[in-house]
């Protein structure tokens, strides 16, 4: 299994390369820097957010909630900031926030044992309505030029943006904790056999409990820069952003049932997508057919490593016959 | 975890059943509605709301099969939508068809869907929610780029078709009727023939189900048809009541009809929960809007409080499966 | 708050950058622009009809025509389109902004690479774009919405307006400019009792009429300033018991309304022409792009079939009066 | 006992996981009347067989043959089809659905419209329960069962389709003597009314109890297929191993030293009252009882991995903390559980990182875990145990169910214990391991390990155990030292007087 996962993860990274390459070579303006910084603005939520849903996916269950948690903490910074308190106190307030969102779905699912998707659906409604209810129509704009900037900057002016070194710095720190600490050895254990991991001592609940929280707080730090990037506070933001994250961790050969999947793997998977709709945006691809793109890529990432591997089994079985008779 | 089979004494059951819960809460909610404004029962009312649920308990009623087996179907907002679309197609070129044909084609375009799901899902090896969710998408971008831009206007629509909404049965809407009948119909299989049985039976244990030799492929793709199919008779009668028809019908239903399952009492995990629990979720979402927007709550706390219901839901059935769990250990007991 | 960091008094905003070329009014017309229309969201037949409007004007103006734009109408999903327009360096952008800060840095950088930005329809905030079309002014359409909420109520009682989405700038605006009309005392029987959001929806703006006249028994009108919104009223009353008690008005496309205006569901709503939008989009950003005006107020252009029109403050260019559409008139439209 | 045609006929098949060659040429008669043993080592292939004949996995060379002619199973449903009843070595119910819906699934009594006929399945159920001596409610749900009535809900599930074949994979494993008695007494009456049964069991006893004909495997490769009357239990293991094997139960004697732990007064409501032993360094103490007696639970609330209501557990005179592992795990406790599968191993995983779960924190270097000091620490106990596994990376769910085995009681020695808890340690485990088992627990008992042993199997727990505490519906019956403990008195004693 571990040979398998090997070459499910080469496999998406050298797709996501091939396609970056291709893609450099044969569209027009893909490969200049400001195309780059564009991407990696477009990409900066998705990948944030997927961070803590592959580990919670890994666990085998998933946070529907994210989006919403987004746009909960948009909503409030917009409130925050009309109310006179400084970008410096909001900012910290709103993870918090969002972390308190992830302790109440924590606990839903944990303290009283709710099935994840059932709870997060809920309150995906919930803190979208709460996100109404505090800025309701409104948008709050005129947040200060030196944050806004910051988040659309790049370092310098030069062709790396600001915020790739938050994704660079987080994604690290997710991926060691992932692939080579304790913790991460028990969200395999988790996902793949919940009782034989408590049955060794692993804490499953509390373990759970705190993904969530994480997934709250990040969910509400990328709010912020959501925010910061669009220069407005709306209860809307973010609306559907956690099919995307989910489709994208998917891509990236996490199982949705748990126990299996990587960190580079979604990694890829979250630059194959959007490497890909850009490209295809700026072949002037319609917005319908990249549906479909998305799709059918969705679907083909898990679809073709099974059918390649029953084909060859089939062969192999085929000449050991062969051979017998 | 509930017993969806367990059948202790008659009096026991009915006191134990998970959708008693939603029943309760159902008539709470209705009364304290009514109480603050009485025609929140009136006739033209109660016909809102049976013929906003209609649409919803028909989605839900697949999506329950499809769950119990252990799988989900996220395409099924798509899938609505490319019915929709299609039967209006039909109907504003061919005026002159009969409803029945409408309604055959769009079972036969959510068929065929489901079957794409269904076939990906078994034979593929890919997982439902994987499939569907991609689904979800080329659907979409299917009907989209079919689209274009355009909208099927009421205009365009033969009478005969729009009416069907509206028209009843002994005073019963025809989209009413057909809800009921679907969700009692699949209600009654699941509980009481083999296929409905071996479709728990999937849901609970998928290796056990292949060892003990149940036709999973079969059933499975059947659950897959049915839930397409289904869906694509939910856009007929969107098409219907709706009357207007562009390529974003039933975006984001999937999260509504996925809802109505779960509140009903449908665990996710598959093997246990009915079909009529779905079709009572699905009544019980749309009484909880209208009843909001009835008692003018404000606009923005709409939302919210939905949200907090579900979770008050699902808390609630949880609360049920722990005190049979609970009874079922001392029944055992024998110290 | 406050303590010494950044709040909403101290910034110092150094955002926007003016860009104020000279103009030069004999400037001629560019040929072999690339002009990018960007509507709100595609499938939106009302944004169709206005981007076909703008496709003649730059056939006219020999130049490149382009439409692109997302599937929903979410504030920040223009923006990565805005970027690719950047990226294939278009002469000139015509957008309409679905929020009007979320789209500002783009826009501001595609101007920084020397593209024109015209908005229509919605705008952006104004010192990111360089000119706005305007269909009407809004006092107009205000007074108007008014105007025919009085006729249609004949004289008094209650009204409810059904809008689009709760942020949507226009509506919002003419809904403004449509209470201080109601306090006037010409208005003083008219009771405006609520405002509805349909999300320009077409199913949530039905399901909002209904839950309208379930909560308000004594309404007699209902304004919606939205094509969406009045189609989908209109429907509903026409199907339901309210026929003929209820009366709807509003913002509507003759082609979606024909049906509601011969069957007496709609006596009477307005519109400006769609297309004209877009066509008149088309040539004031042709005239940018040319160096013909810089976007100054008073500055002049010539706008093919239309005829001359000025920049007033702001940068806006305001279309000209709507046209009311009645059962005696309906049938010389045809959008 | 005619040896007519055979009712099945297992010609030269051959079966390979990847590299594994699990099953090489084996050819094997089944006729009808007669019971027919399979045996051999874990991995020997067995089950490998079992699944063949079950439609689970096809062959890749070779034939089944039914009355003569070539059969070729694309699935379960064919092999059902054809008259063959399987009880899997791992237990397959429905856990939503009701004891009885999980024995007729399949062929429910219908009534005139085809609709299920609850009444009769629910009839149906409580005969073959009768029938087997079980008490189990028919309408109870799977979920929460014990393996061992699990097991016999198997049992009866086979039972009931009335089969012309009748195949058992370690059936008994989980059973204790008088079940298993009974058990045999019903598959004797199938045989003798013309079925044919391949019996699956490492226990020799039960092989000369039932059988008549035998097929010994080693390493996949068929040995011999004979009249078990021909054979002594020395000659079968010997075929089995390859070579000839020492004294079975190999118990040091030991002085024991401190307490290690003192359970007394615990309860749970509903699961076991009362309970009170203690239990010394160097010590082995069996739990011995029915099935269903508690013994799992007991061990399991001690450990921490259930809750209990009332009474105290201490280790070398602590309180231990309840309903915390990571607490028992730090005051030197370690628990091998009866289901592996459930709660042992992580069937996804590879061994090394099943062996080395409840350690990671303890291998970790700053808080980093990379793979190597993984692997040697797996590499340690899994040789130790003469695990045979392909590589360690592999995962754990592709060995076979003994050497599953032997990972968690890797897993588990790894960690180093004082206090060793061992729920059926050596169940589904064939002779040679077994001893080895054996062998390892004395001898970890004679360097001060404390050892709990749970065990369904009379001679292991006579065998192995300084003191025998016999557990009856919850509560403790007696409490039996080596001198005292004998088959009869533990029987006695777990059954009360009716048993007499
Ligand atoms: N699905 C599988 N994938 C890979 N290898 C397998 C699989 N099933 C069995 N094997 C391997 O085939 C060999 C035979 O296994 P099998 O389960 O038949 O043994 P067994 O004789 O039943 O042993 P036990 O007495 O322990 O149950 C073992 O080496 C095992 O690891
Ligand atoms: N989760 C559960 N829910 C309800 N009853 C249970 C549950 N687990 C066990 N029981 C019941 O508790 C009793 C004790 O079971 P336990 O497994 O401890 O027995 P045991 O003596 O360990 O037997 P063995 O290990 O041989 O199966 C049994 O009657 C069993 O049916
Ligand atoms: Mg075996
Ligand atoms: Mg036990």
């Amino acid at each position: 299994m571990s040979r398998k996962f090997a070459t499910w993860d080469t496999a998406i990274i050298a797709l996501t390369v091939l396609v970056l390459i291709i893609a450099s070579l044969v569209v027009d303006n893909f490969g200049t820097s400001r195309n780059f910084t564009f991407m990696v603005l477009d990409l900066l939520p998705i990948i944030l957010v997927a961070l803590p849903m592959t580990f919670i996916i890994v666990t085998g269950e998933i946070d529907l909630s994210v989006a919403s948690t987004l746009g909960l903490t948009s909503s409030l910074m917009g409130w925050f900031w009309n109310h006179g308190l400084s970008i410096e106190t909001i900012i910290p307030l709103c993870i918090v926030i969002g972390a308190v969102a992830g302790v109440l779905n924590g606990f839903l699912i944990t303290g009283l044992g709710l099935p994840s998707l059932a709870v997060t659906i809920g309150t995906l409604a919930l803190y979208r309505g709460l996100a109404l209810v505090v800025l309701g129509d409104g948008a709050v704009a005129d947040f200060p030029f030196n944050y806004t900037g910051w988040v659309t900057g790049t370092i310098g002016g030069g062709a790396v943006p600001n915020v790739l070194i938050l994704i660079v710095v987080l994604a690290l720190i997710f991926g060691v904790i992932l692939h080579a600490t304790p913790v991460g050895r028990s969200l395999y254990a988790i996902g793949a056999n919940a009782q034989a991991a408590h049955f060794a001592g692993i804490r499953v609940a509390r373990t759970k409990f705190w993904l969530y929280v994480v997934s709250g707080a990040v969910a509400g730090l990328v709010g912020v820069l959501w925010t910061l990037r669009y220069s407005s506070a709306r209860a809307d933001n973010g609306a559907g952003l956690e099919l995307a994250v989910v489709a994208a961790v998917l891509l990236g050969g996490v199982s949705i049932f748990g126990g299996k999947g990587s960190l580079p793997g979604v990694l890829a998977g979250v630059v194959l997508l959007t490497a890909l709709q850009n490209a295809l945006r700026l072949e002037d691809v319609s917005g319908q057919a990249l549906n479909i793109v998305t799709g059918a890529l969705l679907v083909l990432s898990v679809l073709l490593p099974n059918l390649i591997s029953s084909i060859r089994g089939n062969w192999q079985r085929r000449k050991l016959r062969q051979s017998a008779a | 975890m509930t017993p969806a089979a367990a059948r202790p004494p008659i009096k026991f059951d009915i006191l134990k059943t998970r959708e008693l819960g939603i029943v309760l809460a159902l008539a709470a909610l209705v009364l304290y509605t009514t109480i603050n404004n009485p025609r929140f029962l009136s006739g033209q009312s109660v016909r809102d709301n049976l013929l906003n649920t209609a649409i919803l308990a028909v989605m839900a009623t697949g999506q329950a099969v499809v769950v119990i087996t252990r799988n989900i179907d996220l395409s099924v907002g798509s899938v609505l939508g490319i019915s929709a679309f299609a039967v209006a197609t039909v109907m504003s070129d061919h005026p002159g068809l009969p409803m029945i044909i409408a309604i055959l084609v769009g079972l036969a375009v959510g068929a065929a869907a489901g079957l794409l799901n269904g076939v990906l899902v078994r034979y593929g090896k890919v997982p439902a929610l994987v499939v569907t969710l991609g689904t979800l998408y080329m659907y979409r971008g299917i009907t989209y780029s079919w689209a274009g831009g355009s909208q099927v206007n009421a205009d365009e629509l033969p009478a005969h078709f729009l009416n069907f909404a509206n028209d009843n049965l002994l005073g019963v809407p025809w989209l009413v009727l057909i809800a009921l009948l679907v969700v009692g119909a699949t209600t009654w299989v699941m509980r009481n023939y083999r296929v409905g049985r071996e479709l728990y039976a999937m849901g609970s244990s998928p290796p056990a189900a292949e060892l003990a030799g149940i036709k999973v492929a079969r059933n499975l793709l059947g659950a897959f048809v049915l839930s397409g199919a289904l869906a694509g008779l939910a856009g007929v009668l969107f098409a219907a009541r709706f009357g207007t028809v562009d390529a974003s019908a039933g975006t984001g239903y999937e999260l509504n009809v996925v809802a109505a399952v779960v509140v009903g009492g449908v665990a996710v995990f598959g093997g246990s929960g009915t079909v009529w629990g779905a079709g009572l979720g699905a009544l019980l979402l749309t009484v909880i809007s209208s009843a909001l927007a009835v008692l003018d709550i404000n606009q923005f706390w709409q939302q919210a409080i939905v949200g907090a219901l579900i979770v008050l839901a699902i808390g609630a059935d949880r609360l049920v499966a722990v005190r049979i769990a609970r009874s079922l250990r001392k029944r055992d007991a024998h110290v | 708050a406050g303590c010494g960091g950044t709040t909403k008094d101290n910034q110092s905003d150094s955002a926007g950058t003016q860009a104020s070329a000279t103009a030069d009014p004999n400037a001629k017309l560019k040929e072999g622009l690339k002009i990018a229309y960007l509507p709100k969201q595609l499938n939106n037949p009302y944004s169709d009809v206005e981007t076909s409007g703008g496709e003649e004007a730059v056939k006219e103006l020999k130049g490149e025509y382009k439409k692109v734009g997302p599937n929903d109408a979410a504030a920040s999903s223009q923006v990565s389109y805005i970027n690719t327009l950047i990226q294939q360096q278009q002469d000139v952008i015509v957008v309409a902004a679905n929020d009007p800060n979320a789209v500002c840095p783009s826009l501001n950088q595609a101007r920084t690479a020397k593209i024109k930005v015209v908005t229509f329809d919605s705008d952006a905030s104004k010192d990111c774009r360089d000119a706005f079309i305007n269909q009407a002014t809004t006092q107009g359409i205000g007074e108007s919405l008014a105007k025919m909420a009085l006729e249609q109520a004949g004289g008094s009682g209650d009204i409810a307006v059904l809008s689009a989405t709760p942020n949507a700038t226009n509506q919002n605006a003419w809904i403004e400019v449509m209470k201080t009309e109601l306090a006037k005392p010409e208005y003083s029987k008219l009771k405006l009792v609520k405002i509805a959001y349909g999300n320009d929806d077409d199913q949530k703006s039905f399901q909002e009429a209904q839950g309208l006249l379930q909560s308000y028994p004594n309404l007699k009108v209902i304004v919606a300033p939205t094509t969406v919104g009045i189609a989908a009223a209109a429907r509903y009353i026409s199907s339901s018991s309210y026929k003929g008690k209820v009366q709807v008005t509003g913002l509507g496309l003759p082609n979606q309304m024909r049906q509601y205006v011969k069957d007496g569901t709609v006596k009477k709503f307005a519109l400006w022409n769609p297309a004209d939008i877009g066509y008149l989009a088309a040539y004031a950003g042709a005239a940018l792009a040319s160096g013909q005006i810089s976007g100054a107020e008073g500055d002049k252009f010539t706008a093919g079939k239309l005829g001359e029109y000025t920049i007033g403050k702001d940068g806006e260019i305001v279309l000209g009066p709507p046209t009311e559409f009645t059962t005696e008139n309906i049938d010389k439209f045809n959008f | 006992m005619a040896e007519a045609t055979a009712l099945l006929e297992v010609h030269d098949v051959t079966k390979s996981f990847g590299a594994v060659a699990a099953v090489q040429g084996v050819s094997f008669p089944l006729y009808g009347g007669e019971a027919h043993a399979l045996v051999g080592e874990n991995g020997a292939g067995k089950s490998t067989i079992v699944k063949m004949l079950a439609g689970v996995h096809r062959p890749d060379t070779g034939t089944l043959r039914m009355d003569g002619t070539d059969v070729d199973f694309a699935g379960p449903a064919d092999a059902k089809a054809a008259g063959i009843a399987v009880i899997y070595q791992e237990p397959t119910l429905f856990p939503d659905l009701s004891v009885a819906e999980n024995i007729a699934m399949g062929n429910q009594p219908l009534t005139r419209l085809r609709q299920i006929d609850r009444k009769a399945m629910h009839a149906n159920a409580e005969r073959l329960f009768r029938r087997l001596g079980v008490q189990l409610d028919p309408t109870r749900p799977a979920r929460g069962l014990s393996i061992a009535d699990q097991q016999l809900v198997e049992i009866a599930k086979a039972l009931s389709s009335e089969a012309r074949i009748l195949i058992m994979d370690e059936p008994t494993a989980a059973l204790s003597a008088v079940e298993v008695e009974r058990l045999f007494s019903v598959v004797r009456s199938l045989r003798d009314e013309g079925a044919a049964i391949l019996f699956i069991s490492h226990r020799f006893e039960e092989i000369t109890a039932l059988c008549e004909r035998v097929t010994i495997m080693r390493d996949g490769k068929h040995v011999a297929t004979e009249l078990v009357a021909d054979l002594t239990v020395d000659d079968m293991i010997r075929r089995m191993v390859g070579r000839d094997l020492s004294a079975l139960f190999p118990k040091q004697t030991v002085e024991p030293g401190e307490v290690m732990l003192e359970v007394s007064a615990l309860s749970r409501e509903g699961v076991f009252r009362d309970i009170s032993f203690t239990v010394r360094a160097g010590e082995i103490v069996a739990l011995a009882g029915l099935v269903g007696a508690g013994r799992s639970e007991v061990m399991q609330a001690v450990f921490g991995v259930d809750p209990y209501d009332s009474g105290t557990v201490k280790v070398k005179g602590k309180r231990l903390k309840p309903g915390s592992p990571r607490a028992a795990m730090a005051a030197g406790l370690a628990l091998v559980p009866e289901d592996r599968r459930q709660q042992g191993l992580v069937m996804e995983l590879s061994i090394e990182r099943n062996v080395t779960l409840p350690r990671a924190r303890k291998l970790a270097r700053l808080g980093l875990l990379f793979g190597g000091a993984e692997r040697e620490a797996a590499a340690t106990w899994t040789s130790k145990l003469q695990t045979k596994l392909g590589s360690l990376s592999d995962a754990v769910g592709t060995l076979s169910g003994g050497n599953q085995q032997k990972v968690v009681l890797a897993k588990w020695l790894s960690t180093s214990p004082q206090l060793l808890i061992v729920d059926e340690p050596t169940r589904g485990i064939d002779v040679g391991t077994k001893a080895e088992v054996h062998r390892l627990m004395s001898s970890l008992a004679a360097d001060g390990l404390a050892v709990v042993m749970v065990s369904s199997e009379l001679p292991e727990v006579l065998g192995m155990a300084d003191r025998v505490v016999v557990l009856r519906e919850g509560r403790v019956a007696a409490i039996l030292s080596r001198d005292e403990a004998t088959g009869e008195s533990v029987m006695y004693a777990a059954m009360g007087q009716e048993a007499a």
